[in-house]
């Protein structure tokens, strides 16, 4: 079953892109659909090493909520800092000490990072247990930090990394 | 809107006609690329210029402009691009074997 | 065909020669003996018909369309030349047996002189003039191989070359001149000409036609200015000497102006050229020879002179003149092959040929001496030899012609001075070479050559002597056959005779013999006064000056135009281009605008444009800034797509954007193991000059555009938008023109893109460039080669990239897409791996040999094409239809969409097997050392 | 349909199937990759010959690809003159590849798919009816060559080849302004439909399509390698290798039959404003290029350059005959342009085995050493110069008297005289020079070690080629009148055009 | 209400891609350029959007999928040239 | 309604934009002009994508949703280029308005 249906969740995401792509819905296409949800995964699956397990699902569309809402909120608020004007930033290079360890976990935060409220994930330290963050105003770095933590890291760890068992 | 297109032409012909001029390998491939871009231009709007157009049939289509010179256009762009790449590397083995990047091999003070 | 056959047989016999000549040396003289016996057998047979006043004419076409046919003719003068050629051939072929010596190759020697023989016997027996020139032609090249015989002598490859060049000039005109002749005549057939005589000398074109085949005859000839290359000639082995300068290759010249003389001759013009250069060359080959030391100098001065002799007699265009210059033919032929070949005796015996140290070889070679003493007095025109009646026939017709000339006693003056210095030469050479005191310092002990070795001076002695003699009984018959052939009419009153009575012709004899005696005595002031004179001006100098300038000229011209320089081809490439574009419009008529509507400005387009001509000047100026000039152009790419998005162009958008990253990406990879800055211009009026150009040719670009889009047209285009569906099956009426109505066209579009890459594999093989440690500010690269987060989004992104690419190929045959943009989106997609995550970890999971997917790729659009074969349609017929499957339901499949996947198989592999190679340039040689 | 039907693509395709199966045979036995490309080569012969034979009766074969109509669809048009191109390439092919297998083949990658393409390319330009097209096969040719042309690599050789490259990229985007330009004013890309619609051009667009077919005119000028257009040449055909060389000869030609092909069409009728359009340009252009290309012989400092520069010389010779443009002028270009062709080829084989036999000094003209076998290199030498010098009796000299004959006829006699018999005399002085000096002029020492005897292998394709010279000397009657016949063919392009459009006229559509 | 509300907003486009372009040209650092390449890649997308709504016609959706593609590759081998010189190791 | 909602995502997105880009040009350094394109130009793009969508769906009486897939593409790269323009800014020491911090966020060892 592994062999055959490397990645499932994948398989199910690309056959429900298709029908967003051919942006029509019918049959045949749920068929084409499908085979190609079934046949990519099962060609790229060298390139996928480790198998993504989601391994709580509540906590991740709960986390795309905050996402989503935060990236408007970041967006207006970015947009306020630039018609502004650049005499009033207070930019800043931050250090965000990780405990995410997988890689694919850190690369979400460090995108949702950069796509929320005035920063952007600038550096991944060598062994991966710092994250440099570019701050576009900020009078607080320490709060800035925890709120990354607590906002973005914690639930990324209970997605991919602990599931139920730590949280 | 013709004159700006023919100006935009003239614009890519003369910066890549500069540029393939010059005596080392990397800004004769970019006037290359350069006048590629011009002359796909030109043959693509040899089929003269019109908008909301494509030649896709379909039946809420108002017209369809003329689908012959962006075939000619895609054809072209293929062929440019394996000559493209063609000569990028050629200017890397140039550079092997010369020992330089002049189009002539020559030091630079030797220029011609 | 015998006369094509015994001319043949020389030409196939030199093949002969040469392969007999391993089996032994002498074999190949026996096979030459032979074969010019076998050639002379074919003619054998056929040598009563002139004596019975026929002429046979023999014919093969060859190009008969053009005139140009295998045609030869045996007539008297033929017949004449024909044995002069072989007998005296004959004579040289056993000669030569003995002359040459063990280190000399005798098959290539024979083989050579099998090759001339037959040359010459083609121009004497051509009934076709162009045919005759390919054989005088011949002559020459042939004439080359053997004068440069000696390779290994820097005088014989400079002489060999010199006779070809001036022969080689002459021929050449002499075709211009035999051209204009058929263009005359209406034909090239000897018979024809003969016919066309008067028609000829008439024509407007007479002087030209003339000119141009005397300058053919005067070169061949060694006619004054024209003689140098003769003395030096005699760099030949002395066979060669004797057979070319006697009986063949020089005669050739006069043998044409005897065959010509009955279409060409009776004209002022005629009577002034040939008779004016043969007087100078008489003259002058007579005092130059005067002079020379070298025995073989003297005997070619000579020659040079008694050449002079028969011009002038064929000039003074009367019948008995053009009698005496055939006998004369006969009569040197004769004599200066007997003479040749006794210099090469003494040469061949003494070791030298220098008249300063060859003295009193009477008592070493009698027997010799005296054969040379009776051929030489032959050549001075002494009583009882041959020569004495030609040359007596010669001062003849010189002192009549005289009466009928202003300024006449000038002519028999000037022939007799140069009786006089014949004389004297004549004397030299005996009283020098064989009496005169003792020898100086000689290499070798003289004495008598083998006994085969003067055979054939024998028998050339003996007929001097018999014609000599008795010319009623032995010459007279031959004479008046070759004279008829010569004349191409009845013959003149004419009387063969020793003794004519005393008439003007018997004094200037007389003195000319007397004088000849005075000069030789008086030999020492003259000696002197020639050598701080005349003796230095050498018409040799003035050829070397032409050669070494013509070369100056040529190296001058090609050094000018061709110095090696890319960027000279390219601004004469677009010079050329300039021009060819101007000028139509400098005549004037064509107005530049036509009076088609156009459509409105708008603000983006606006902007857009700006950005493009900003970003394309930005990317001009920062040319030297490499990395900036990519980001530029890259701008400049991405205008172009928004241009075809902007006029109805989805497909090109696609197309653009998609080339246009891998281009940017392909640059990168190169701009690594190039400077990162370009070098500054180092010539500041070079940027402006090409500014101009630039400008010029933007000018024309943009002129060109405005003309052809401000006008009206038609186009086939609504053919394709009306078939494209019913017709085609598709509604992407580009896609359907690409992969249907001219499938042709994109066939060989991705073979290009397959012999791009095919190209760039073998182009980078074995290629190894250093890789810089550094950036071009000297910070070392950053240490971490694939940053985890690019990494690991860039896996996720390739499944959805994939998909895309699919649906890109997959609907491109109704909505915008196709093979090419799915198979560059793959290719992309896959790139990204590798620059996201390394080579080698890639290249653990997919296979990096592209090319399967090329040839799979090529193999399907080409059979998907052949396929219609099978149903007796043309090549790339395509079929389309609908398909009904359950659960899938209807859909449209064409063979188009094969042949749409076999471009998208050549797309992905040719791309990746590009990208891949230059990516792999620097990290190739590393894997390679660590599996080694 | 019936089976012959298929005739004029088969020289096209041919070679594309075999260059995909020798890629898919790039791992097989070199003896077998070899097999395969020779036969492939030869099998073109037959080909090419049925296609004389089809061709000799003055008809036009019409090959409408994907069973399109012309003018909408690609045609290939099959007549004497392509048939007589085909015949060419072929036979050159087969020596050229011959050479090639005694281990140059092995000096690079993908030679023999590279030149299975370049056949492709070769043949597809010689048969297509339609411009665009001829672009492409064009480009094909093009790419073929740039990878024949480097394959081994080396410093010149590296370096000629990127001069060769920039410069023809240069040329092709000149040809895709110059169809463009043509596109835009009479809207159709087939030869025969240009041919008649350009005719009809109005007078307000004729500056702009005569210069549009010029600009074409110079891209053609470009390949064909007519002054100044032609310095590429000398060094690309100088330091590739001795096989490419050859196979190049043919390369030149292309351009050249290009311009005999479109100009015959376009600007072969009286009315319209192109008609005529190249008289003042390519007869006094082809001069030019024949003079300087026999100066560039004399100035040669080395074997091989000397014949390159003989190429272009024969270049000019041949425009000159097509420039002087009347069907007796044409008929002599054409008898000397497979001629020359062969003679170059032989005389660039012949350069290979004396650049080999004098070890590390090469075809450079200095006194070297004595070459092994020279007996026989130097008889080849022999008769492949008087080949290409145009000297009696070979056919360079028929094809030299059939063009001075012609020229009787024209504004230009006395140019053309003038140049053809002075060029013929430099190319004698040039070519006894560089005899003398490879094969005379030899010092006793030996560069042994370095010094390669050719072998049969080596010597018979030259041999082979210079066998093809003295076959169209001794048949020069029906050569001349097969050129004759195509030059006539082209003198009345009416034909061409009614059998290329005659079927849509008819309405046959699919 | 779209037909004032669409020439504003190419206003704005057109704006936005004149200084993203501005930038591009100034510089000062390459990353800046590279930034700006983006950005007009980003921009040009939002026009695309903006011309297939104004032209209703969706036939331009496409073209904005590769420019979001293209542009990301186009940016991700720029950058790691910057850092390593070699985008292909 | 429609329109309202179809003229308000218009008029942010293109807003959103313009500001991104003004960002860009505006702000004094290149760690400051990041934010701009980063944020609110995807998010502008977002807008203008929804709007595509929402606008085709109603004419065409019909879900068109296939701009989701180009904004979904958008949001997963485009923070992964503004990683890299900054990692590539710190390693170039782009001048800074902010402390750089110590580069102890730079690996030690190259990672392969
Ligand atoms: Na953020
Ligand atoms: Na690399």
């Amino acid at each position: 079953m592994r062999r055959l249906l490397p990645h499932p969740l994948l398989t199910l995401t690309l056959a429900l892109l298709w029908l967003l792509l051919v942006n029509e819905l019918s049959a045949g296409h749920l068929v084409l659909g499908a085979v190609l949800g079934w046949l990519i995964p099962f060609v790229t699956s060298p390139f996928w090493p480790e198998r993504i397990r989601i391994r709580h699902l509540p906590t991740l569309l709960h986390y795309l909520g905050i996402l989503i809402v935060d990236i408007v909120r970041g967006s207006f608020h970015v947009a306020r800092l630039i018609l502004r004007g650049p005499a009033h930033l207070r930019p800043a290079f931050v250090e965000v000490p990780l405990a995410l360890r997988t890689d694919l976990a850190i690369s979400l935060l460090a995108n949702t990072i950069s796509l929320t409220p005035g920063t952007v994930s600038a550096q991944l330290s060598g062994d991966r247990r710092t994250l440099i963050v570019h701050t576009l105003d900020t009078g607080d770095t320490d709060a800035l930090v925890a709120e990354i933590k607590q906002r973005y890291e914690s639930p990324l760890r209970k997605i991919f990394e602990t599931g139920d068992e730590s949280c | 809107m013709e004159a700006l297109i023919a100006l935009v032409i003239g614009v890519l012909t003369a910066g890549g006609v500069f540029l393939a001029l010059r005596g080392q390998t990397f800004p004769v491939v970019l006037g290359l690329t350069l006048l590629s871009y011009a002359v796909n231009l030109f043959l693509f709007v040899m089929g003269r210029l019109a908008i909301g157009v494509p030649p896709v049939i379909s039946a809420a289509a108002e017209g369809y402009t003329d689908p012959l010179p962006q075939a000619l256009v895609l054809t072209a762009i293929v062929i440019s691009f394996g000559m493209t790449a063609f000569v990028i590397v050629l200017a890397l083995k140039a550079r092997a074997e010369l020992g330089n990047d002049h189009v002539d091999g020559l030091a630079h003070e030797e220029d011609r | 065909m015998t006369l094509f056959f015994a001319v043949l047989t020389p030409f196939v016999g030199a093949a002969l020669v040469a392969l007999v000549s391993r089996l032994g040396r002498a074999h190949s003289a026996w096979a030459a003996g032979a074969v010019t016996l076998a050639a002379l057998a074919w003619l054998l047979p056929l040598f009563p018909l002139p004596f019975e006043g026929l002429t046979l004419v023999q014919q093969q076409d060859w190009m008969p369309a053009l005139g140009l046919n295998l045609a030869f003719r045996l007539d008297g003068l033929a017949l004449l030349f024909a044995g002069l050629i072989l007998g005296i051939g004959l004579l040289i072929v056993l000669y030569a047996r003995y002359y040459l010596s063990e280190r000399d190759s005798m098959g290539r020697f024979y083989a050579y002189l099998m090759l001339f023989m037959g040359s010459m016997l083609g121009i004497v027996l051509s009934e076709n003039l162009i045919q005759l020139l390919i054989f005088w032609e011949l002559t020459s090249l042939s004439s080359f191989l053997l004068i440069s015989y000696w390779q290994h002598r820097e005088e014989a490859r400079q002489g060999a070359r010199m006779a070809l060049a001036v022969t080689g000039l002459g021929g050449f005109a002499m075709l211009g001149g035999f051209l204009l002749l058929g263009h005359i005549v209406g034909s090239y057939e000897l018979s024809d000409v003969f016919a066309s005589a008067d028609h000829i000398r008439a024509h407007p074109l007479y002087v030209p036609t003339l000119a141009l085949i005397l300058l053919g005859v005067f070169t061949k000839s060694a006619q004054f200015p024209f003689h140098f290359w003769l003395p030096h000639a005699m760099a030949a082995p002395t066979p060669v000497s004797a057979y070319l300068h006697s009986a063949t290759m020089v005669k050739a010249g006069v043998f044409l102006l005897a065959r010509l003389y009955p279409a060409l001759s009776g004209t002022p013009e005629w009577f002034w050229l040939v008779s004016g250069a043969g007087l100078a060359t008489l003259l002058l080959g007579a005092y130059t020879a005067l002079f020379k030391h070298d025995l073989k100098g003297l005997l070619a001065y000579s020659t040079i002179s008694h050449l002079g002799l028969i011009t002038l007699l064929f000039g003074l265009s009367t019948p008995l003149a053009a009698v005496a210059g055939v006998f004369h033919i006969i009569n040197h032929a004769t004599f200066k092959a007997s003479l040749f070949m006794a210099a090469g005796i003494i040469d061949h015996e003494a070791g030298t040929r220098d008249m300063r140290r060859l003295h009193g070889l009477w008592r070493f070679m009698p027997y010799t001496a005296t054969l040379a003493m009776v051929a030489a007095a032959a050549m001075a025109g002494v009583p009882l030899l041959n020569g004495f009646l030609s040359k007596e026939m010669f001062f003849a017709e010189a002192a009549l012609i005289s009466e009928s000339l202003v300024g006449g006693w000038l002519l028999p003056a000037l022939v007799t001075l140069a009786g006089a210095l014949a004389v004297a030469y004549s004397l030299r050479f005996i009283h020098d070479v064989f009496f005169n005191g003792e020898p100086v310092d000689l290499p070798k002990t003289p004495h008598e050559p083998p006994r085969w070795m003067k055979v054939p001076v024998e028998i050339l002695v003996v007929l001097c002597l018999v014609v000599g003699v008795a010319p009623a009984f032995t010459v007279a018959p031959l004479l008046a056959v070759a004279a008829a052939g010569t004349l191409q009419a009845p013959l003149p009153e004419y009387h063969l005779a020793l003794w004519h009575g005393f008439n003007p012709a018997l004094v200037m004899s007389l003195v000319a013999l007397a004088g000849g005696a005075l000069i030789y005595l008086a030999r020492r002031p003259l000696t002197d006064w020639h050598e701080r004179g005349l003796g230095r001006v050498d018409a040799r100098v003035v050829y070397n000056a032409l050669l070494q300038g013509t070369f100056a000229l040529a190296r001058g011209v090609t050094r000018l135009l061709d110095n090696g320089s890319l960027q000279r081809q390219v601004f004469f490439m677009l010079a050329a281009a300039l021009v060819l574009g101007v000028a139509p419009w400098l005549a004037g008529g064509t107005p530049l605008t036509g009076d088609r509507d156009g459509l409105p400005l708008d603000a983006v387009s606006l902007t857009a444009a700006g950005a493009l001509i900003a970003a394309t000047f930005a990317t001009v100026r920062w040319h030297r800034q490499r990395f900036v000039a990519l980001v530029t152009i890259g701008v400049v790419g991405l205008v172009v797509s928004l241009i075809f998005v902007k006029f109805s162009a989805p497909d090109l958008a696609l197309t653009q954007l998609s080339v246009e990253i891998v281009t940017i990406v392909l640059l990168l990879l190169a701009l690594y193991f190039l400077p990162q800055h370009g070098a500054p211009e180092r010539k500041p009026a070079r940027a402006w000059r090409d500014g101009a150009i630039a400008l010029a040719a933007g000018g024309g670009t943009a002129a060109l555009a405005w003309a052809v889009l401000t006008r009206p047209y038609d186009t086939i285009a609504g053919y394709f938008l009306e078939n494209s569906v019913p017709g085609g099956g598709g509604s992407n009426v580009v896609n359907v023109i690409l992969v249907d109505f001219r499938g042709y066209d994109t066939l060989g579009e991705i073979t290009v893109l397959a012999l791009a890459g095919l190209g760039i594999l073998a182009m980078i093989d074995g290629l190894r460039l250093a890789a810089p440690s550094r950036d071009d500010g000297g910070r070392s690269w950053d240490p971490d080669a694939h940053p985890a987060i690019m990494a690991t989004l860039t896996r996720l992104l390739l499944p959805l990239a994939l998909m895309v690419a699919v649906f890109i190929l997959l609907r491109g045959h109704n909505q915008p897409g196709g093979g090419f943009i799915a198979g560059l989106i793959t290719a992309v997609a896959l790139i990204v791996q590798y620059l996201a995550n390394g080579a080698e970890w890639t290249h653990q999971r997919m296979p990096s040999d592209s090319h399967p997917l090329i040839a799979w790729g090529l193999g399907i659009a080409a059979l998907t094409g052949a396929a219609s074969w099978l149903f007796g349609y043309p090549y790339l017929t395509s079929a389309h239809g609908h398909q009904h499957w359950p659960v899938v339901g209807d859909f449209e499949l064409a063979s188009a969409m094969a042949f749409d996947l076999g471009v998208f198989l050549v797309v992905v592999g040719a791309t990746l097997m590009i990208l891949l190679q230059l990516g792999g340039l620097h990290s190739m040689p590393r894997i390679k050392k660590e599996k080694s | 349909m019936n089976g012959f039907a298929h005739l004029p693509i088969l020289p096209v395709v041919w070679p594309l199937f075999a260059g995909v199966l020798l890629l898919a045979l790039r791992r097989a036995p070199l003896p077998v990759q070899r097999g395969v490309s020779l036969a492939a080569v030869l099998a073109l012969l037959p080909l090419a010959l049925a296609l004389i034979d089809a061709t000799a009766d003055g008809s036009h074969l019409v090959y409408k690809l994907g069973n399109w109509v012309a003018p909408y669809g690609i045609v290939l048009v099959a007549d004497r003159l392509a048939a007589w191109m085909l015949l060419t390439t072929a036979l050159l092919a087969g020596f050229a590849l011959l050479y090639a297998l005694r281990g140059i083949d092995q000096e690079g990658r993908h030679f023999h798919v590279l030149f299975q393409l370049q056949l492709f390319g070769l043949n597809g330009a010689f048969l297509t009816g339609d411009l665009f097209n001829l672009f492409v096969f064009f480009e094909i040719l093009l790419l073929a060559s740039y990878g024949l042309l480097l394959h081994g690599g080396g410093r010149l050789r590296v370096k000629a080849g990127l001069h060769y490259v920039v410069i023809n990229l240069v040329g092709s985007t000149l040809f895709l302004f110059a169809v463009g330009t043509l596109y835009g004013v009479a809207g159709t890309l087939n030869m025969a439909d240009l041919a008649v619609k350009l005719a009809a051009t109005p007078a307000e667009n004729a500056a702009l399509v005569q210069a549009a077919a010029l600009l074409l005119f110079g891209v053609f000028a470009l390949k064909a390698a007519l002054l100044p257009l032609y310095l590429w040449l000398p060094a690309a055909y100088a330091h590739t290798s001795a096989p490419v060389a050859a196979l190049f000869a043919i390369m030149t030609k292309v351009g050249a039959y290009s311009i005999l092909r479109v100009y015959s069409l376009i600007a072969g009728g009286d009315a319209g404003p192109l008609a005529g359009l190249l008289d003042a340009w390519l007869a006094p252009l082809a001069l030019a290029t024949l003079a300087l290309g026999m100066l560039g012989a004399v100035a040669a400092t080395a074997l091989r350059q000397q014949v390159a520069y003989l190429v272009v010389a024969s270049v000019g010779s041949l425009l000159l005959a097509f420039g002087l443009g009347s069907a007796d002028a044409v008929a002599a270009g054409l008898y000397y342009l497979p001629h020359s062709v062969f003679a170059t080829a032989a005389l660039f084989l012949v350069a290979d085995s004396i650049a080999r036999g004098r070890g590390r000094l090469g075809d450079a003209f200095e006194s070297g050493p004595a070459m092994p076998n020279a007996r026989v290199l130097g008889g080849l030498f022999f008769v492949a110069a008087v080949a290409v010098a145009g000297l009696p009796p070979l056919s360079g000299f028929l094809g030299k008297f059939m063009l001075l004959q012609a020229a009787l006829d024209t504004r230009l006699t006395a140019w053309t005289w003038t140049v053809v018999l002075a060029t013929g005399l430099l190319g004698v002085i040039a070519l006894a020079r560089s005899g003398s000096l490879l094969f005379y002029k030899t010092h006793g020492r030996d560069d042994a070690g370095t010094q390669v005897a050719p072998t049969t292998a080596a010597l018979a394709p030259a041999a082979g080629l210079l066998l093809l010279v003295a076959g169209l000397t001794v048949w020069a009657g029906p050569a001349s009148d097969f050129a004759a016949a195509a030059a006539a063919q082209l003198q009345a392009p009416q034909h061409y055009i009614d059998a290329v459009l005659g079927e849509a006229a008819a309405g046959d559509a699919r | 209400m779209l037909i004032t509300v669409i020439p504003i907003a190419y206003a704005l486009v057109t704006l936005a891609l004149a200084l993203s372009f501005w930038r591009l040209l100034k510089g000062p650092d390459a990353p800046d350029r590279i930034l700006a390449l983006d950005t007009l890649y980003v921009n040009t997308i939002a026009l695309l959007v903006l011309l297939g709504i104004h032209l209703g016609n969706a036939i331009y959706f496409e073209a904005a999928l590769l420019i979001a593609m293209m542009g990301f590759v186009g940016t991700v081998a720029l950058c790691k040239y910057l850092l390593r010189g070699d985008i292909i190791e | 309604m429609t329109d309202i909602l179809l003229s308000l995502l218009i008029l942010t997105g293109a807003a959103f934009t313009f500001i991104g880009s003004l960002g860009l040009a505006r702000l004094r350094d290149f760690y400051t002009r990041l934010h701009g394109p980063t944020k609110a130009t995807t998010l502008g793009v977002g807008c203008l994508l929804i709007a595509s969508a929402l606008y085709f769906s109603v004419r065409d009486e019909g879900i068109s949703l296939h701009e989701v897939l180009v904004t979904l593409f958008l949001f997963i790269t485009a923070p992964v280029s503004a990683h890299l323009l900054a990692k590539a800014a710190l390693h170039l020491r782009v001048k800074s308005l902010a402390a750089v911090p110590r580069q102890r966020g730079e690996p030690h060892e190259p990672a392969e």
